[in-house]
């Protein structure tokens, strides 16, 4: 019974619209590589018809759109085909920009958190400080990055920290705007209770604004991991680019090799799902142990 | 051993393989030094590095640095390994630029970020404007690849001959399909791949000591390189921690690169020089550089190191 | 001087006005009171009359507006920061993330009991309320009147002088409402509590208190305070007694004289 | 290094930080100055931020290229005005709004759509946290591919940057009713649609503007990143980038300043609106501590 | 067919598991019961005896473990689709985000009543239920009682045959009680609605019911049904007669024969 609700519902239902993405998917392909094989044709000056256009599209080299097989393919070939250690090996990028995905979340967490709690409890830094919160989130981190990484170096902080800093910087944003109003979300009579025990604001914060503020945290939690990421990647272009799925990317793109682009993407794309997942599990997790009505 | 901290201006690429053979075939250790190659990317500035203390010495190109020192950052030319500039312009010949005459009212990809300077002051010689309008050129951002001449988003973009115009070649484009035009033709070529120095550490003897025995070793791994490409392209392989190139290219832009540093020792051609200082102060509206500048370049190093 | 050294809570002239988005609300005018140390004062009154409003006060959950309020002598912010009270809400406000068992541990964890102490309080007030056997459940677990016996435990399980409680049986069946009842003036006459208490039922408030305070609504005021001339041992039959049934019948006088007002 | 011009500005700082400590503690009668107190406190703390910067930065020597002073900024940002706001228009009005209401409008669409069947709950879901993450440096050059040049492309990538938050959001605002409201709506018999307009939806605005809130600065971050990769010679981004190159940090830093207060009105706004519909949670209600 | 076409709720050996993290919970056992067309039924027993879960089965808020039930001849489900049931819950459950009004008009706009058809609704609720001049208030700014019956006014709105009301008037003071319970009465005579009322007041019990159900916990099951014999009609002073207090006492006995299982 569990096995097959398992197959009923999970795999058959992002199976069908995974098979509906993959349809549409060669259909663009076909449409968007199209015009570059006409172009070549024309060049030549032979003729050339739609039936021979469609394999063509299948296995250009530097298509607009890679089809889905030349995706997979590099992706098996990048991960499988090479030890995890070799610098070809996507596996190795991948862990490479997981650690500083990693720490930065962390990082990002915990500060995010404190400048949540800071600015629940105490009046002045809610007055002064969430505004510039959010004029920092306001500037475009490519163009400071450097900047950041130049003065970093300067102070003989390299490696994995100024990655994982660019994570911290766009991931800590949400977790304060989910936190503060999570924090904030207990009921009137809630915190009266409190009051009429004379708690603490630390004993006020554990035992009623923690725990009420737990849905906010998760989803904030989500979308942080989520940039997280994204921030490691950005992160990853000043600091050289040498290694990581940014690296990857940027060579793709330097050099025009989509099908490269594209299975470094989803390589990051895939890690991105399965962190979420596991937020999404820890999440289920202290739903249950917090008793929430199913 | 003493260390020194090079920052390039781009990837790991052939386009550096004089430092990478250098480091990897001893020469540097020869010299007693400790180098360390840091690969730039799209948005690392080397003067900012610089400024920042990040490097000791920086790869950059000529028109990037003197703006940088009329900023108030001190750049100094101490060598010149590339003689000739690499730099185009590739049209596609079916969007009808033949000549130089026929860019008015195209749409034309630039690099910016520093490298946009030869372009301008080649738009200004040729009297076109730059800001769309109907008898000037639309220009276009160019990301870093060639997409928007093969998508046709644009007339012509900007190439390297050692890199970009061989993806255009690879993209499946014939040559007899293409125009192109190099800088150095055109009379607007600036020059490229210098090394540069903060003038104020220049004064430091020790300093100055290490950088000669830098750039005698790096000339050295040029010129080995120009000799032995293929074992070149294959060092630049190596170190590349991105696992991202290939060999076929590297190679080929390994023997593009060999042809643009084939005419220098290392010394700073003060022809060369001035012919990019004046391309670069008539830089229509917007000048690049407003001032002569002065003490921007020294032979002392490779006067030093060359003996 | 006119504060008696036993007053525990002494109100003069006492007003409190919400203003809310059309326009000021009178929860209480011109309110004088007083509780005297080991008083068991019920608040009787119609629905929105200001009973919750004045305990509030009291706690120190809302400031007033105008007059003074004395709470064991001090302002009702010291008195609470000395913890001199307990609470029991009128709706039960349980923290649904915490077992009944945790929600009453809560006030012992933050007051700093041991937690052999405090396992042994969390049993003898969960049979107080007759919940043994449901301290590892969840709130929304329990029906509404166990939940609301959950939160009297709550209140019951640390040792608080002064005992505030908005309606705590309103929810509750006549009969484990007597057993409470009873085991509330047994609690009452073992510990010396003084104890507000609110409620709706005439013969609850008769049968409780030493003194009964009749409420009237807008503006919120009191009309009648009835000094109980009942013995302090009562068994529940005292309630047939003609003494009885004539202080019954004063405050439901009170009360509707209080209504009049209105319908 | 000029140490008097440091400890002068950290002096400032330690000052102004207890004026506004105690501005905050200040119950003040009448209104008006009640507001100005609300106004002058991170107005102050801004004033300090920018003093500090213009000590340390003068006072350490630090090279212009690196970090330029307020002041230059600001001198750069009076003599560049039509520059930026033609950046302004390419970027912010164009690429950002436009992306924004789309990305906002297509998660929150989805996730109604996902709430609405079980199928695709199950189906979509992960599918979504698949794009969770979609890095706009390998997003972008895609964009610039399929959607040209012009700041169409942006709004590609603003669209899958603000996407996701919307998404996550929503869904977990949608599952944030409590069991007796719903089985108030189940009495009524109220169709899946009514229960949603009528309680669900009320019930999941805190959310939904906590996803309102975030996006309205990433997307500001994804339109400016987005234009690293190709664009006309117009926009805050591609400023940055070649102003950065041409060693013009001033103008960096103008076009950031631009960039800021764009965001940060931006962000007041839905913040307001926020405050008009969240009327009743009890995060806008009161209940400080 | 043993269902008379008259039924209006049929239960047959009816009972409800809770599944809880400590093991299952025992709500309701063999529950058998027959509600007609027109009757007042009063539920009457301990707390956590399964009242409010028996509303809620009727109500298909709860699927049965075992047994069957038909409300109007079909089955819960199919009853609550035809909308043919208001509920009052044991809580308030006023939506924060409307006001009074409209948390009145809420069902009303779901069932799609006209505008103008809504707003006489809502004034003739609120002033059935006393609050009239509140509707613009939001629901934290009412006391408890006033919520509860803001509550009332809700269920009360829209027409519904059967009424399942849950402790309505427990917050309530026994003046606005007794009005309240006077309107009920109308209401229903009026218009012949079928009423299912928990309480935990005796007289409340049976001064309202044509029928009165004793339920008894662990596991919940009725213990008696008691047919009324009061007329009809019913002033407040038929509680003095002996026949109501007769049948007072026997609900009474009832409910402490099911408590006797407990202390
Ligand atoms: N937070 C608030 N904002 C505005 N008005 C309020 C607020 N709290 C209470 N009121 C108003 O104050 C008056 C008194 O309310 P209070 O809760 O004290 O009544 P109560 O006597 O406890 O009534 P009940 O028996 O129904 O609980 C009511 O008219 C109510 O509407
Ligand atoms: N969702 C639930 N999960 C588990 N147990 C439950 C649940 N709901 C109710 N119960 C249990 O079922 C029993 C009956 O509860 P119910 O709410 O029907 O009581 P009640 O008669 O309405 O009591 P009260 O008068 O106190 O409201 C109780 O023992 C309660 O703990
Ligand atoms: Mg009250
Ligand atoms: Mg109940």
């Amino acid at each position: 019974m569990e096995k097959q609700s398992f197959f009923r519902d999970r795999i058959m239902p992002v199976g069908t619209i995974l098979l509906g993405l993959l349809v549409i998917w060669y259909i663009a392909t076909v449409f968007l590589n199209a015009p570059f094989e006409r172009d070549t044709a024309a060049r030549a000056g032979t003729p050339i018809s739609f039936s021979e256009i469609l394999p063509k599209t299948m296995f250009q080299e530097r298509p607009v759109l890679p089809a889905p097989h030349q995706v997979v393919a590099e992706i098996w070939d990048t991960t499988v085909n090479k030890p995890i250690t070799s610098k070809r090996s996507l596996v190795y990028h991948a862990w490479i920009t997981l650690s500083a995905t990693l720490l930065g979340f962390g990082i990002g967490t915990v500060l995010g958190i404190l400048l949540a709690v800071g600015i629940v409890h105490n009046r002045a830094m809610d007055r002064s400080l969430m505004p510039w919160v959010i004029a920092s989130q306001t500037i475009p981190i490519l163009a400071i990055a450097p900047m950041i990484i130049v003065v970093l170096n300067a102070v003989g902080i390299a490696g994995l920290l100024p990655k994982a800093l660019i994570s911290t910087y766009l991931s800590f944003f949400p977790i304060v705007v989910g936190m503060v109003k999570g924090l904030r979300s207990p009921e009137q009579i809630q915190l009266d209770l409190m009051h009429t025990y004379y708690a603490s604001p630390s004993q006020t914060f554990w035992k009623l604004r923690w725990p009420a503020s737990m849905p906010y945290l998760f989803t904030s939690l989500k979308v942080a991991i989520a940039i997280s990421l994204v921030g490691a990647i950005v992160g990853e272009l000043p600091t050289g680019a040498i290694s990581g799925l940014g690296a990857r990317l940027l060579a793709g793109s330097y050099y025009g090799q989509t099908v490269q682009i594209w299975s470094a993407l989803f390589m990051a794309a895939a890690l991105a799902a399965t962190l979420v997942i596991i937020v999404g599990f820890a999440h289920t997790a202290v739903l249950r142990r917090m008793g929430v009505k199913p | 051993a003493d260390k020194v901290v090079l920052q390039l201006k781009w990837v790991t690429q052939a386009q550096f393989a004089g430092y990478y053979v250098a480091k990897d075939k001893g020469f540097y250790e020869e010299e007693g030094l400790d180098v360390e190659i840091k690969p730039g990317g799209p948005d690392i500035a080397p003067p900012q590095v610089i400024a920042g203390g990040g490097a000791d010495v920086v790869v950059d190109w000529m028109p990037s640095a003197l703006a940088t020192r009329e900023k108030g950052v001190p750049l100094v030319n101490i060598a010149q390994p590339f003689k000739s500039s690499g730099m185009m312009l590739t049209c596609l010949k079916e969007s009808g630029v033949a000549t130089p005459a026929d860019f008015k009212g195209k749409t034309l990809g630039v690099w910016f970020f520093g490298n946009e300077y030869p372009f301008l002051s080649w738009m200004s010689q040729l009297g076109l404007k730059t800001d769309g309008g109907p008898d000037g050129v639309t220009v276009l951002k160019q990301g870093f690849n060639v997409d928007p001449l093969i998508q046709k988003q644009a007339a012509c973009i900007s190439t390297m001959t050692y890199n970009e115009y061989w993806q255009v070649i690879d993209a499946g484009i014939k040559p007899e399909d293409l125009v192109t035009f190099k800088y150095e033709d055109q009379g607007v070529a600036t020059l490229e791949d210098g090394l540069y120095v903060l003038e104020d550490k220049l004064k430091d003897p020790a300093f100055k000591e290490k950088m000669v025995k830098f750039v005698r070793a790096s000339m050295k791994g040029w010129k080995y390189a120009e000799a032995n490409q293929d074992e070149a392209a294959d060092i630049v392989l190596e170190n590349d921690a991105t696992g991202a190139q290939t060999e076929a290219h590297q190679k080929r832009m390994m023997g593009e690169i060999a042809k643009l540093t084939a005419g220098s020792n290392g010394a700073l051609d003060e022809a060369d020089y001035k012919r990019t200082v004046a391309s670069l102060m008539k830089g229509g509206s917007d000048p690049v550089i407003t001032k002569e500048p002065e003490g921007a370049f020294t032979h002392e190093i490779t006067d030093a190191a060359l003996k | 001087m006119t504060i008696t050294p036993a007053s525990v809570v002494s109100a003069r002239n006492l007003g409190l006005t919400f203003e809310t988005n059309d326009g000021p609300v009178n929860a209480l005018t011109g309110v004088n009171l007083d509780v005297n140390k080991g008083d068991f004062v019920s608040f009787i009154g119609p629905s929105g009359c200001g009973k919750t409003t004045f305990l509030r006060v009291i706690a120190d959950l809302e400031k007033p507006t105008s007059g003074t309020i004395t709470v064991n002598g001090t302002t009702p912010e010291d008195a609470r920061k000395n913890r001199s009270y307990g609470y029991v809400f009128q709706a039960a406000a349980l923290y649904p993330w915490r077992t009944i068992e945790k929600n009453i541990a809560l006030p012992l964890e933050i007051m700093g009991y041991g937690a052999a102490d405090q396992k042994a309080r969390i049993e003898r007030t969960l049979d107080l309320v007759n919940l043994t056997g449901f301290g590892k459940k969840f709130p929304w677990q329990l029906s509404g009147g166990m939940q609301q016996r959950a939160s009297i435990a709550r209140a019951l399980a640390f040792d608080a002088d002064l005992l505030l409680m908005d309606e705590p049986f309103g929810a509750l069946d006549e009969i484990v409402r007597d057993h409470l009842n009873e085991q509330l003036l047994k609690l009452w006459d073992r510990t010396n509590k003084t104890i507000c208490f609110v409620t709706h039922s005439i013969p609850e408030a008769v049968y409780l208190s030493t003194k009964i305070v009749v409420m009237s609504p807008r503006p919120g005021r009191v009309t009648d305070v009835i000094e109980s001339t009942l013995p302090k041992e009562r068994p529940l039959d005292i309630r047939e007694t003609p003494e009885f049934l004539e202080i019954a019948s004063r405050v439901r006088e009170g009360l509707r004289a209080g209504h009049s007002y209105d319908e | 290094m000029n140490s008097g011009l440091i400890v002068g500005s950290i002096a400032f700082w330690l000052i102004a930080w207890a004026i506004n400590e105690w501005l905050v503690r200040r119950k003040f009668k009448n209104r008006s100055a009640v507001r100005a107190a609300r106004l002058a406190v991170p107005l102050l703390f801004g004033i300090t931020i920018l003093v500090l910067w213009e000590g340390l930065v003068r006072g350490l020597n630090v090279p212009s290229v690196l970090l330029p002073p307020p002041s230059m900024i600001w001198t750069r940002l009076i003599n560049s005005l039509p520059t930026l706001w033609a950046d302004f228009q390419q970027t912010f009005l164009k690429a950002v709004i436009t992306g924004y209401a789309l990305g906002c409008g297509l998660g929150f669409l989805v996730a109604i759509a996902i709430d609405r069947s079980p199928f695709l709950q199950k189906g979509l879901l992960p599918l979504g946290n698949f794009v969770s993450a979609l890095p706009v440096i390998g997003v972008a050059p895609i964009m610039v591919m399929w959607f040209g040049f012009d700041w169409q492309s942006k709004v590609a990538v603003v669209v899958i940057m603000t996407f996701f938050p919307m998404l996550v959001n929503t869904v977990s605002g949608l599952a944030a009713t409590s069991s007796m409201e719903r089985d108030l709506m189940r009495t009524y018999a109220a169709s899946w649609f009514q229960t949603l307009l009528k309680l669900r939806l009320p019930a999941a605005w805190p959310f939904i503007f906590n996803a309102l809130k975030i996006n309205s600065t990433l997307a500001l971050i994804g339109a400016i990143v987005a234009e690293f990769f190709g664009t006309p010679i117009v926009g805050m981004g591609f400023r940055i980038s070649t102003e950065v190159g041409r060693m013009n940090v001033d103008m960096v830093w103008a076009e950031i300043a631009v960039a800021a207060v764009a965001g940060s009105a931006f962000y007041g706004l839905v913040a307001l609106v926020e405050r008009a519909v969240t009327f009743w949670h009890p995060s806008v209600r009161g209940g400080q501590a």
